[in-house]
């Protein structure tokens, strides 16, 4: 366990001694649970309608894919009028594009950024790679299928997939939302001790709690 | 401000202490300190790496660079390759200057195989690297924009990279990716009409970076924020393995087109761009003027260029190419600097050891470290994007 | 690249040069000299940068080869100087204070071949890899796919013939 | 810094009045470019399921499957690529090494999907949308990642070669033979178009790697009479050869040869080991062939005995007798032979069953029978002045010269027959007229026309520049006798050698008569098998099927001590005769295996 | 002349004084009886391995004789016929270059093929030299229709022979 993560004790500004546990303190221990559809199909269908439109991505690049999102965010393709936009912290994003073959050491990472997220949310895997391993299908340092770890909801296919292939999942993604299939998050739920058993797996250095939000 | 309130000592340069044996001396848990990470969820990094940071107050006092979140261990990947299967394989190595990776290893391929790629393949490759090289510059210069908040200028940048990348479609078959430079030559020739849609390209460009030099390079906000900061000792150019525009800042006028020139270009004129200041500014402002100068090649290669003959030497059956033992280093300048690839045979089908150089990996790490320290947080991430770091050919 | 070479030799029990271009050639320097190569090179013979450190792992001969590559802007010239290691406990003098920069290439060798350089700053930090928990992932003996088949699941329903198997079986089975 | 700095950033106001560069449509708007690498495309019609492109994928991302619909036929191996794109990274490798051409990428490029299970489709069979897309990346002519045309063999000029009977083609060089051997993608097509199924790919390997013994060993694992083969195999396999789509094919034949020439008899002894244990059973074989020989190699190795009964006086069969030295030097057959006898097969010439010893003594005296008497009779054409003496068969003249009897060579000849025996005999004339009377003049008249020939192209066109003279699509009409002398044949044309159905059905065209002159007519058409050894009462028992001997699958007759192979049952190629070989070998050993058990 | 084709020429010469398509067809009916007795007495003769061959020949003038007895049945012989020999079978004329020959007591293959050969090729002609001399009508087109009948026979017989004797394991 890494220094700052041990049990330790601090001396506030007052004087007074007190005792900090990082990894206890600063993070919820209760493990994610299903979110229910609203009692009304109406009241749901608006609520996914509302959901479909605004996609927020979080603007994490985690693999060689992340590149194609530029140009998304520029005017040429401007995905900003599909109601896409990108957010620069889990806590405001709703969607969360893996993008391309994940190492172990993202992975932690990228698992964290996912519980962080607030529901509804979703992942869609970019690339051949969190499909099938893609290229790296024979590497020590990759995961070779991503939905052993995060539920995905949507895959793209391509090494890299163009921004317009991005744009057409996009779409997709909301179709899916918007029929109320987009369930990844509490399939994520539901299954969480299967989940966390695969991530613990691959992860060997698991110096994190296991749930956050 | 910080005269007034008793609670915090004006002189920071005394934190932090250094221990006996020369290391600092951070307790943690003294409160005087806290560590904060940047990256790798982080808007203010350089692609997917984080720095860890150790600030007191607003101040740097440690910086660490942490990499690996994007190793896919290629080199070793390829040590189970055959020659021709490396050659896909290369190129993400490096996201947004892929070509290096494949004009490196296509060229030690060649070397070790005694196979002398065609001159006509020598001029396209060049033509690629120097499109990549446009690339990445446009990139990086909507990144320095964008780390001290100039949006738009990465709204624009953008847009112009995204026209070479349809030069760069019609020319490879592929936006980013473009597995065309092969061990032996490249796949095929221009396609028709080529010449002028790149010149069209060529022009957009170039308005761009007019109107980032108005916005970004005229203006009192970038400057305040970039001229003087993040200074590089020319000094340490040879300690720390400095290459390319971050050399060239500081006037040191390494570059390997003309230090050692490849391919084609002791047939092409120019000369590489200078800077003295070595701070952020000059950086972006070498690199800015650097454009110019690879738009000026593109087109002498585009005019030069023979138009007809062989894009391909023969090669082996690509199935069961087998190479005698040797070992070779073949570099090339990128747009980060010097970008090299080891390569080591044994005498069977595979490679015995790939080592790829990539400019950042004493960039990034080394110099970034020693750089970091006693700058104020918000500036963190403007000297990263000015070094022009690219996570993947660090760890690879 | 012969002068130099007659001149290191002149000063150094260094071994034969391999000539892979005018401009680049490799030299073997035992293990203990490496250092006042190194320095010679940078301080006497304008070879102040340094390109790369790496190690190519010889499994066969039990060997690891350390190759530092030295490049002199001025004179255009490269010189790789290779030393050789016993692959069992391999240790090598850290050059961290000549070049700054090495100490990155040093954790880099330290975690990925198990080359161990006293002295080299943060050497034992995790640099690339988090809680590895194999034998360097650069050492020959280590097989990636093996590894990635037993820690990763692939998708499954992946199936493939041979040609040659398929088509005897197909047309020839029967002994006919 | 200066006033200009704090106005110049308002430069960017000017974007307010320029056309917006936004793509209104990017879905529909912008189709990859002409050479875009985006989802494969593979031609059914074409693809031969040969997997080089399984073989080059770096991400294992291809699977040869099964179709349905498709079926294994010789030179297709019935399967096709299944790619998985949850591994393709688009290099189009595959692309580029297909050796048919066959797979293609188009410029489709959006694949959205919630199942990951459904981004593995086989192109071509799985119908998608881009099917038919026309645009995308098709390997440019000249981007080649392997040699297209095979190393010539270097032979002699036809000047000197028609001096003598030395052997014409001089052999790959080593350097030469790695160079064709380096084009070879291993797909491995051509094992089951071999009738031995010869381990093509790997020994094309070991020549490649310089291993000649290895290649030997590969060699003799599956056909003792690899020195011969080597030769004059008809080389079957190189029809079926992945390379021919798309260049030559691997001269398969010649790198086998080139082992052989690489490797010393005692390097062979040594492989094959010498005699094994005896297992006390006796084996008669008739007929010193390749295919008595073969079975005999493989039984003696299995630790019978066994003894060849050869009518003539040295072993060989037809690879000697019928097969002229200038095509396989003698010497290659003792070698091939001597290997055979170092196992311990007992071969026993100048024996004729029914002469000088009989059939049923063979019966008696051995656990088992084997004929393997090869195609040794020449057919004739029977046509209206046939019967004159100076009318001979090529077989036989062919026997003679081997045994350098002297039959008279003719100042002109005419040879009818377009098949290999028609070419040996003509080239042999040719040779002897050289000899005798300093010029050639032989005239060749064939049914076939030049596009059907049975002979390999390779012999007609040598044939022809030795001074044969070739006129196909002759039909024989009579053999002109003038004063009790031959002068000539005359020939109608044959208008058509297959009818609708494509099966054999020459139709003659009496208006185009030609007299070619001659003074010695050969016939060098079909051959068939001398039974009458069999006698008059085994024929009666043995159980017949179209004129042969009826076989099961090992090769034994109806009567369960008798077992048949080679020419005989099979038709006539050296490498079919060896495979027979291995076949009935192997029939006869589990016979005695199983006549064993019961103890 | 051999001896079957005087028999021949003058069983021909029968059927020129018919005057009914069934009586024509009766008398062909004939021919075909006595050379599918022909070949069956030879059967016996001939080496076992080759036997197949003049028991196919029996069997196939068995066809053509219910073929015949058949038609000879129907009533609308004449629509049949003429059908039949719009696809008149052209003849190729390869056996015009072979002798017939002397089947002996023990004839190989090749004879076997080369006399069956010469029947059904001397049979065409009669049947040919018939349809020629008998007036326009549906007497001419049965003729017609029979030499068409035997042209087929014929070449399928070529056929074989080409396959035997030329391709015969010759390489």
């Amino acid at each position: 366990m890494k220094d700052e993560l041990k049990i330790r004790v601090v001396k506030g500004p007052d004087g007074v001694e007190f005792e900090v546990e990082p990894l206890k303190d600063y993070y919820c221990e209760a493990a994610p649970t299903v979110m229910p559809a609203a009692y009304i199909k109406v009241v749901e269908d608006l609520f996914n309608w509302a959901r479909s439109e605004s996609i927020w991505i979080l603007g994490f690049g985690t693999g060689c894919g992340a590149i194609e999102m530029r140009p998304l965010m520029t005017p040429r393709f401007d995905a900003y009028r599909f109601g896409v936009q990108w957010r620069p912290t889990p806590r405001q994003a709703n969607l969360f594009v893996i993008s391309g073959y994940l190492s172990t050491k993202t992975l932690k990472r990228a698992i964290r950024s996912y519980e962080q997220m607030q529901n509804p949310k979703y992942v869609i895997g970019l690339g051949s790679c969190t499909i099938n391993g893609g290229m790296y299908w024979d590497s020590y340092n990759t995961i070779k299928r991503l939905d052993d770890y995060l539920p995905v909801d949507l895959y793209i296919a391509g090494c890299m997939p163009r921004p317009e292939a991005l744009l057409a999942g996009f779409q997709d993604m909301k179709k899916l939302i918007r029929a109320g299939k987009a369930e990844g998050a509490n399939l994520y739920a539901e299954n969480f001790e299967w989940y966390k058993a695969n991530q613990k797996r691959v992860i060997h250095d698991w110096d994190m709690p296991d749930y956050n939000w | 401000m910080t005269q007034n309130a008793p609670f915090f000592t004006p002189d920071r340069s005394q934190y932090p202490a250094k221990k006996a044996d020369g290391t600092l001396d951070i307790d943690i848990a003294s409160g005087k300190y806290l560590k904060l990470w940047q990256g790798p969820n982080h808007p203010g990094i350089t692609g997917n790496m984080s720095v860890e940071l150790t600030v007191c107050g607003d101040e740097v006092v440690e910086g660490k660079t942490h990499v690996g979140y994007l190793h896919r261990g290629f080199e070793k990947l390829m040590e189970r390759r055959t020659f021709i299967q490396c050659f896909p394989i290369v190129c993400r190595i490096c996201v947004p200057e892929p070509d290096f990776n494949e004009y490196c290893y296509a060229a030690a391929v060649e070397e070790l195989a005694g196979i002398k790629s065609p001159e006509r393949a020598d001029w396209i490759r060049a033509l690629i690297l120097e499109m990549g090289r446009i690339n990445s510059y446009m990139m990086y210069l909507g990144g320095q924009a964008g780390a001290l908040g100039l949006g738009v200028i990465g709204q624009w940048t953008t847009y112009a990279r995204d026209l070479m990348l349809d030069r760069f479609e019609e020319l490879t078959g592929a936006r980013i990716y473009h597995m065309f430079i092969m061990p032996g030559g490249v796949r095929d020739g221009l396609p028709e009409g080529f010449d002028k849609r790149m010149e069209e390209t060529l022009r957009e460009v170039e308005s761009t970076l007019k109107d980032v030099y108005d916005v970004m390079f005229c203006n009192a906000v970038f400057k305040k924020r970039t001229v003087g900061v993040g200074y590089i000792d020319p000094a340490l150019v040879d300690s720390y393995g400095i290459t390319g525009p971050n050399a060239r800042a500081a006037g040191v006028a390494k570059d390997v087109r003309k230090d050692q020139p490849y391919l084609i270009y002791s047939q092409l004129d120019f000369e590489p761009v200078l800077g003295q200041d070595s701070d952020i500014f000059t950086r972006a402002d070498v690199r800015r003027r650097d454009v110019l100068v690879s738009v000026d090649l593109v087109r002498q290669i585009l005019a030069k260029m023979p138009r007809t003959g062989p894009l391909m030497a023969t090669v082996p059956n690509v199935l069961h190419w087998k190479i005698p033992r040797g070992e070779t280093y073949i570099r090339g300048e990128c747009s980060r600097g010097e970008y090299g690839y080891y390569l080591v045979t044994d005498g069977s089908g595979y490679p015995r050891r790939v080592n790829v150089r990539g400019p950042s990996y004493t960039h990034a790490v080394s110099l970034l470290e020693r750089m970091i320290v006693n700058l104020n947080i918000s500036d963190v991430a403007s000297l990263m994007v000015s070094l022009h770091t690219y996570p993947p050919e660090i760890e690879r | 690249m012969r002068e130099l070479h007659t001149k290191l030799k002149s000063l150094f029990p260094v071994g034969d040069l391999t000539e892979q271009r005018s401009n680049l050639g490799f030299v073997t320097v035992p293990q203990e000299h490496l250092r006042a190569v190194l320095v010679h090179l940078r301080d006497r013979e304008g070879f102040t940068h340094l390109v790369l450190l790496t190690a190519v792992d010889w499994l066969e001969a039990g060997q690891f080869q350390l190759t530092y590559l030295l490049s002199n802007r001025t004179a255009g010239k490269d010189l790789g100087v290779r030393v050789m290691l016993a692959r069992d406990g391999a240790t090598m003098q850290s050059i961290h204070d000549v070049w700054p920069t090495a100490a990155t290439y040093q954790r880099e060798l330290r975690e990925m071949f198990g080359i161990d350089f006293p002295g080299s700053p943060r050497l034992h930090e995790e640099f690339i890899l988090e809680g590895w928990n194999d034998i360097p992932p650069y050492r020959r003996d280590f097989d990636t796919l093996k590894y990635a088949q037993e820690n990763y699941s692939e998708r499954p329903g992946r199936v493939t013939h041979d040609p040659a198997a398929h088509m005897k079986q197909k047309l020839n089975s029967g002994g006919n | 810094m200066s006033v200009r700095d704090l106005l110049s950033p308002f430069a960017a106001w000017k974007n307010l009045f320029r056309d917006p560069v936004t793509i209104i449509d990017p879905l529909n708007d912008r189709p990859g470019a002409p050479r875009y690498r985006g989802f494969h495309q593979n031609d059914m019609d074409k693809c031969i399921g040969c997997g080089t492109c399984e073989t080059i994928c770096q991400n294992g991302a291809i699977d040869m499957l099964p179709v349905d619909g498709i079926e294994t036929k010789q030179g297709d191996s019935g399967l096709r690529p299944r790619i998985d794109y949850g591994r393709c990274c688009w290099c189009a490798l595959c692309v580029d090494v297909c050796m048919t051409k066959s797979l293609t990428m188009s410029n489709a490029y959006t694949w959205v999907e919630s199942d990951p299970d459904a981004f593995r489709f086989t192109p071509g069979v799985d119908k998608k949308h881009w099917d038919n897309a026309e645009l995308g990346y098709h390997r440019p002519e000249e981007h080649q990642l392997m040699a297209k045309v095979r190393l010539p063999m270097g032979e002699m000029e036809p000047e000197t070669r028609i001096e003598s009977f030395a052997e014409i083609v001089n052999g790959y060089t080593i350097e030469q033979a790695r160079l064709e051997a380096d084009r070879c993608v291993s797909c491995g097509l051509c094992v089951a178009t071999c009738p031995a199924h010869m381990s093509v790919p790997d020994y094309i390997a070991a020549v490649r790697d310089g291993d000649y013994e290895r290649g030997l060993k590969l060699l003799y694992e599956t056909n003792p009479f690899s020195g011969i083969c080597g030769s004059v195999c008809t080389h079957k396999c190189e029809t079926t050869c992945a390379a021919r789509h798309d260049g030559d094919p691997i001269a398969i034949r010649w790198l086998k040869r080139h082992i052989m020439d690489q490797v010393t008899f005692e390097q062979c002894r040594d492989i094959v080991g010498g005699p094994r244990p005896a297992t006390g059973k006796k084996v008669a074989i008739i007929g010193a062939g390749p295919a008595g020989l073969t079975a005999a190699f493989d039984l003696a190795k299995l630790g019978h005995s066994v003894t060849v009964y050869e009518a003539f006086d040295k072993p060989g069969g037809m690879t000697r007798w019928g097969i002229p030295e200038y095509r396989l030097p003698y010497a290659r057959i003792d070698q091939d032979i001597d290997v055979i006898r170092s196992v311990g097969v007992d071969i026993r010439c100048n024996v004729r069953i029914g002469k000088d010893i009989l059939l049923d003594e063979l019966h008696n005296s051995y656990d088992a029978v084997l004929l393997a008497l090869g195609l040794q009779l020449g057919r004739a054409t029977r046509i209206p002045g046939s019967e004159h003496e100076n009318v001979r068969k090529a077989v036989d003249l062919l026997r003679q010269a081997t045994a350098f009897e002297d039959f008279g060579p003719p100042r002109q000849a005419v040879v009818i027959g377009g098949g290999n025996v028609a070419m040996d005999i003509a080239r042999t004339i040719a040779r002897l007229q050289k000899k005798e009377f300093g010029r050639v003049q032989v005239t060749l008249t064939a049914l076939e026309d030049l596009a059907h020939f049975l002979a390999d192209p390779d012999e007609v066109k040598e044939a022809g520049e030795e001074g044969v003279v070739i006129l196909d699509s002759r039909g024989p009409r009579q053999v002109v006798i003038e004063n009790g002398q031959v002068t000539g044949l005359k020939t109608w044309h044959v208008k058509a050698i297959f009818d609708e159905q494509g099966r054999f059905a020459p139709s003659y065209d009496e208006t185009d008569e030609q007299m070619h002159a001659g003074s010695m007519v050969i016939e060098a058409i079909g051959q068939m098998t001398d039974v009458s050894i069999l006698g008059d009462t085994l024929t009666e028992k043995l159980t017949w099927n179209r004129g042969r001997l009826q076989v099961d699958a090992g090769g034994r007759t109806s009567e369960p001590w008798l077992w048949a192979s080679g020419d005989m049952v099979r038709g006539p190629d050296v490498v079919s005769a060896v495979a027979d070989g291995h076949r009935v070998a192997q029939s006869i050993h589990e016979m005695i295996a199983e006549t064993e058990q019961p103890k | 002349m051999t001896q079957f084709d005087e028999g021949m020429a003058h069983g021909m010469e029968r059927l020129r004084s018919k005057t009914t398509v069934q009586e024509i067809l009766e008398v062909a009916t004939g021919f075909e009886e006595s050379a599918r007795n022909f070949y069956r007495d030879l059967i016996p003769k001939v080496s076992k391995q080759i036997r197949y061959l003049v028991e196919e020949l029996a069997d196939e003038e068995q066809a053509h004789f219910d073929l015949f007895a058949s038609l000879a049945q129907r009533t609308d012989i004449a629509d049949q016929v003429k059908i039949e020999i719009e696809r008149t079978a052209s003849d190729s004329k390869f056996s015009d270059c072979l002798h017939l020959p002397n089947l002996g007591e023990q004839p190989d293959d090749q004879a076997v093929l080369q006399y069956a050969m010469g029947r059904e090729h001397a049979a065409m002609q009669h049947y040919g030299e018939l349809a020629e001399t008998a007036p326009a009508g549906p007497i001419r087109e049965l003729f017609q229709y029979l030499a068409s009948e035997e042209t087929k026979h014929k070449l399928e017989l070529e056929k074989i022979y080409y396959a035997t004797i030329h391709r015969g394991g010759g390489v």
